[in-house]
C-alpha cells in the first residue's frame, strides 16, 4: 500500500507508545501520532493534555490543545493549574510527546524565536507546556519533519532541553525527567547514543537514502551500526489513520496541521 | 457582591487605561466579545496578560490597546502563526510591544502565586533553558530542607480579569465547566473581575465540587450569549475549528485586519452577538 | 492499574510495619474500616498522617500500631478529647508516641508539595506562634523578589495512602464527592494507594471537573459499603453524631476501650459492614 | 425574658458580624454564633469551614467541622487544600471566628497543651486551622466562656497569634491581618486598646459585677472609661437560638458543646 513520508513519520512515533502508557501530549503531530496509537495497538493509552483532560479519547483530532471533546470524552477533566503541578511536575507521565521548530544534535528544543531574541527574524510561538515536559517525563518522544531548517548545528533559543552537553548533563542539572529517547521524523527514526546522547541514526525509511538523510541533518550525524530500516506501516495502520484524518477535516473544514 | 451590568458599562467602568488586564480561557471560553469592548472603547498601554494569546488577543494587540504582553505560547492552535502578534514584535506594528514571557506551567505557577496571596511560587523548570536569560521573572531559590535548586516565579495580581462562563444566577454566582483552564486562579488573584456569561438563569444548580466564583469575589456579571465565539461554551456551542483557519487570512495583511476588524467590531455600537453574525463575517473576509 | 482486591489482601500487600502511611477523609469518608483491617493485621511502628485524628486513629493509637503521629487537630469535633491520643501523649500507654505537628494550613502544603514533585512548600503561618519551636518541619524562606520571609513546610510523601470514596468502576477508576478534604492531595503523594468504596459500578458517569482518582494512580480499589462508618458517605448515609458521643464514653478507660475493640474490630474474622453492626454496639458500650 | 450566660455570649458574639461580611468559622461557639447571625440580623453573611464549603447555611448546628449538610447547603465545596491557599491566605476573608483553651491579654489563644509541650498535663487537640485564621483573616473575633483557668497571665503555649506583645507587633512580625477585634464571653465583651492593643472591658453583660470579671482574668484588668452594659439578647434572638439549639439535639441526640 502506498503511503507517504508524513504517513510513515506518524505511524512510527505511534508504534512508540506501549500500551497503557501515561502520555502528555502536544498538539499537532504528536497528537496525531498518539491518538493512532490509542486507536490502533495502545487502546489502553492515557492521553492527557495540557488544557486540564486526563484520559481523553477523541474520536476527531482535536484542532487546538483544548477542544470540547477531548474533556467530553475524558475520565475528568483538572484545571491547567493542577494538570501542570500534581500531574506533570508531580512525576505522573511515562511519556512526554513534543513537536519543535528546531533541534539541535543533543535533542534539545527552540520553538521560541529564528534570529536573535529581540529583534527575531521569525516570533515562533515559545515555550508552552514544552519545557516541563521535556524537563519532568519519563521519557520524551518528538516528532517533526526533518530539513536542513529544523535539524541545526546550533539553537538560536534553548527553549526546552533535551540532553544539554551531552552525557550526564540532565542529571548534573537536576531534572528528574529521562529526556528525550526518539525523535521521530519523516526520513527516519533518531535515538541518543547511550554515553555522549548525541542523536543518531538508528532508523531509516524505506525508500529513503543515507545522504538525503544526512542533507537534511545541520550537523555532522552519526549513524548506527545496526542501521535498520523502518517497517513499512501496515494496511491497518494507514487504514486507521486516513480514516481519523477523512473523520478530522470533516468534523474541522480541513486537517490540522 | 458582583452587579448584574451591561458590557459597555462594566468596561468602561472597571477596564482603565494602563491596567494590567488578564483575559483567561485556555481555548474554552475565551472571552471574545468582552475583549472586544476593550477594543471599541480604544484602551490604551494595557499591559495584557494571558497564558495563549490566541486570536482575541492578536485583535487587541493589532488594534492598539496594548504596549506589554506576558504570556506562554502565542500560536494560532492548530493553524500556525499569531500574524499581527507577530507583526508587533517583528516589526513594532502598530506599536512597539513589549513582551516578558514564561512556559506555560511557569504562568500557571505566577497566577496561582498571586490566588494564594504569595510573593512567588515555586517550580522545577527552566533549568537549562535561554528563558532566565530573556526574563527576570524567572529567579531560583533553594530548598531549606533538601538544598536543592528550583524556580521561583512572581506573583500575577491583574488589576481585571477578564473570564466568560457559561452561566450566572442573578445574584451573581458564576458556573464555569468543562475545560476550566486558569479562569478560578486569574479571577481570585486579581483585584477586579468581570464575568461574561451565556445566560443568567434563577438557580445556578452546581454539580458537587464545581468551579463555582462566589457573587462575592465578582465586580461585575454581563449577559454576552455567544460572548466566547469563535472559541466555545461547552454545552453551547462548539469552536469555530473553520474560523480559526479564515483568520490565519483575514490577519496576514494590515489593511485586511484593520478593514475586518472596522466592519466587525467597530462598526458595532455595542456588544453583539458575534456568533450569530457569523455567516456576515464569511463574507466580509 | 488498580487491582480489584479484598480488603485483606489489599491492607495484607501494601501496608508494611514501619510504614507511614496516610488514612485522610476531612470528616467525610474517613477509612474506618481499612483502619480496621490494620488493626485487625497487628501492624507495627506506623507513622500515622492525617490532618484530623478522629476516632480511627484514637482507636489505631490505642491498639498499639504506631509509634509516630503527624497531625494539625487531635480532636473529637464537637465532644471533646481523644482519649486514647491523650493517653499515648500523656501516660505513654501503649506506646511512647513520638508527636509532630503542624496546623491544617502546614499540612495542606505538605501534602501539596508531594503531590506536586516538590521538596517543600510555602505558605503564610506559622509567625508569632510557638509551634516552630517543637517542630523543625517548619522553617523560613526568603522572597527572592520581595525579601519578605514566609514558612518553608517539607513535603510528605506517604508510603501508602489509604481513603475510602463513594464508588469505584470496574477498571479502577474512582470518584469522591462532597467534601473532599486533601484526598486527592494525600493520593498523588503516596507511593502506594488503597481505595475502600461505597460500591463498585459498571460506569462511573462523574458529573463535569469531578474528583476523579484514575485507575493508573491507585494500587487497589476495595469494596467495603458502610467502609465510613461512623463518619459518613454522601449519597449513602449520615455522620452518627451519637457514635461520636458516644466514643466518649467507650475510651475513656483502657479496659473498656480494649474490651470493645476486642468485641467489634478484632473478633470479625474480615472487613465488615461496621455500620449495620451499630445496633450491636450500642448493647456492647 | 430569662437568658444564660451562655446565650448572652452567643448573641454577642453573634451581633458583631455584619451582614455580607464573610466569614471563616471555626466548630463550637463561633459556630453557634456565626449560624444565629446568619439567621438573625445577617441573612448574607458568608460561612466558609475549613473543610471546603464555601456559602454554607446548615439548618442545624454542624457537630463536626464537615458535616454533610455544609455540603449540601453550599454555593460550592472546594478541596480543604484550596480553602486554606486560594480563600484564607489568598485574603478573601473578612472576619475569623475563633474559639479557644486559654487566652492572654493580647488575645494570643493556645490550644496546644497545658503544661510544658514535651511532658504535657492536658494535650489539647492543636492547631486545626487557627493560626492561619488569625494570621490571614481581615479581623478576628473570638468568643470563650471567662475563668481563671482560660484567661491567663501567661500561655503555656502560643498555638496562634492575636496581638503578641502589644502595640504594632502584627505589623513588625509581617502578618497581613489585622488580629483580633473583640474577645465575646460569658460576662463581657473585651476589645484591645487602640495603641497598646491590650484587652480592655467595653461592655459587661447585664447583672454582671466587674468584681466578677475582674476575678475571673488572671491579669490584672483594664476597663474602658466608658464601658457598656451589653443590651440584653431579644425575644427574636433568643427564640431563634433556642429553636436552633433544639433543631440541632433532635439531630444529633445533644446539642454540640
Amino acid at each position: 500500500m502506498h503511503y507517504s513520508a508524513d504517513e510513515i513519520m506518524t505511524v512510527s512515533a505511534a508504534r512508540m507508545l506501549r500500551n497503557g502508557a501515561v502520555c502528555f501530549v502536544g498538539i499537532g503531530l504528536p497528537s496525531k501520532a498518539a491518538n493512532l496509537a490509542r486507536l490502533t495497538h495502545a487502546p489502553e493509552l492515557v492521553l492527557i493534555y495540557e488544557s486540564g483532560p486526563i484520559g481523553a479519547k477523541p474520536s476527531v483530532l482535536p484542532l487546538s490543545i483544548g477542544d470540547g471533546e477531548l474533556c467530553t470524552t475524558a475520565d475528568t477533566t483538572v484545571s491547567t493549574a493542577e494538570i501542570f503541578t500534581f500531574w506533570l511536575q508531580g512525576g505522573k507521565i511515562d511519556v512526554g510527546f513534543l513537536g519543535a521548530a528546531q533541534i539541535d544534535r543533543f535533542a534539545n528544543i527552540n520553538t521560541t524565536v529564528i534570529g536573535d531574541y529581540d529583534r527575531p527574524t521569525v516570533r515562533l510561538p515559545g515555550a508552552g507546556g514544552a519545557p516541563e515536559i521535556a524537563g519532568s517525563a519519563g521519557e520524551v518522544f518528538i516528532v517533526l519533519r526533518q530539513t536542513q531548517k529544523t535539524f541545526v548545528e546550533r539553537l538560536d533559543f534553548v527553549t526546552s532541553v533535551g540532553h544539554g552537553e551531552g552525557g550526564d548533563y540532565r542529571k548534573r542539572i537536576g531534572l528528574l525527567g529521562g529526556g528525550p529517547a526518539a525523535v521521530i521524523t519523516d526520513l527516519g527514526i533518531l535515538r541518543p547514543h547511550p554515553t555522549s546522547k548525541e542523536l543518531t541514526l538508528t532508523n531509516i525509511h524505506p525508500g529513503v537514502a543515507i545522504d538525503q538523510v544526512r542533507a537534511m541533518t545541520g550537523w555532522s550525524l552519526s549513524f548506527s551500526s545496526s542501521l535498520e530500516i523502518t517497517p513499512a506501516p501496515t494496511t491497518e495502520e494507514l487504514a486507521v489513520l486516513r480514516d481519523l484524518e477523512q473523520r478530522t477535516a470533516t468534523a474541522h473544514g480541513a486537517a490540522p496541521v | 457582591m458582583a452587579r448584574i451590568l451591561p458590557l459597555a458599562d462594566a468596561v468602561s467602568e472597571l477596564v482603565q487605561d494602563g491596567d494590567q488586564v488578564a483575559c483567561e480561557g485556555f481555548t474554552h471560553l475565551i472571552p471574545f466579545a468582552a475583549g472586544h469592548e476593550i477594543i471599541r472603547q480604544e484602551r490604551k498601554n494595557l499591559t495584557l496578560v494571558r497564558m495563549t494569546p490566541d486570536l482575541i488577543y492578536d485583535q487587541m494587540i493589532g488594534m492598539g490597546v496594548a504596549n506589554k504582553l506576558l504570556f506562554s505560547w502565542g500560536g494560532n492552535p492548530g493553524v500556525g502563526s499569531l500574524h499581527r502578534l507577530r507583526d508587533a514584535i517583528e516589526r513594532q506594528w502598530p506599536t512597539n510591544l513589549a513582551v516578558e514571557e514564561l512556559s506555560h506551567a511557569g504562568m500557571v505557577q505566577a497566577y496561582m502565586a498571586g490566588a494564594a496571596g504569595l510573593p512567588f511560587g515555586t517550580m522545577r523548570g527552566f533549568t537549562g533553558t535561554d528563558l532566565p536569560k530573556v526574563n527576570a521573572r524567572i529567579k531560583s531559590i533553594t530548598c531549606p530542607f533538601t538544598g536543592e535548586n528550583l524556580a521561583a516565579i512572581p506573583a500575577i495580581r491583574p488589576d481585571v480579569a477578564v473570564i466568560h462562563a457559561q452561566k450566572a444566577d442573578r445574584t451573581g454566582n458564576v458556573l464555569i465547566w468543562g475545560i476550566i483552564g486558569v479562569q478560578k486562579e486569574a479571577a481570585l488573584a486579581s483585584k477586579r473581575v468581570i464575568v461574561t456569561v451565556e445566560e443568567i438563569v434563577d438557580r445556578l444548580e452546581p454539580p458537587p465540587n464545581a468551579c463555582v466564583l462566589p457573587s462575592w469575589v465578582v465586580s461585575a456579571v454581563c449577559l454576552a450569549p455567544g460572548g466566547a465565539y469563535p472559541s466555545y461554551a461547552q454545552g453551547y456551542y462548539d469552536r469555530d475549528n473553520r474560523f480559526y483557519q479564515l483568520w490565519d487570512k483575514i490577519s496576514r495583511s494590515r489593511e485586511q485586519f484593520l478593514h475586518w476588524m472596522k466592519v466587525n467590531v467597530l462598526a458595532a455600537s455595542g456588544p453583539v452577538n458575534f456568533r450569530e453574525k457569523f455567516s456576515n463575517m464569511e463574507r466580509v473576509a
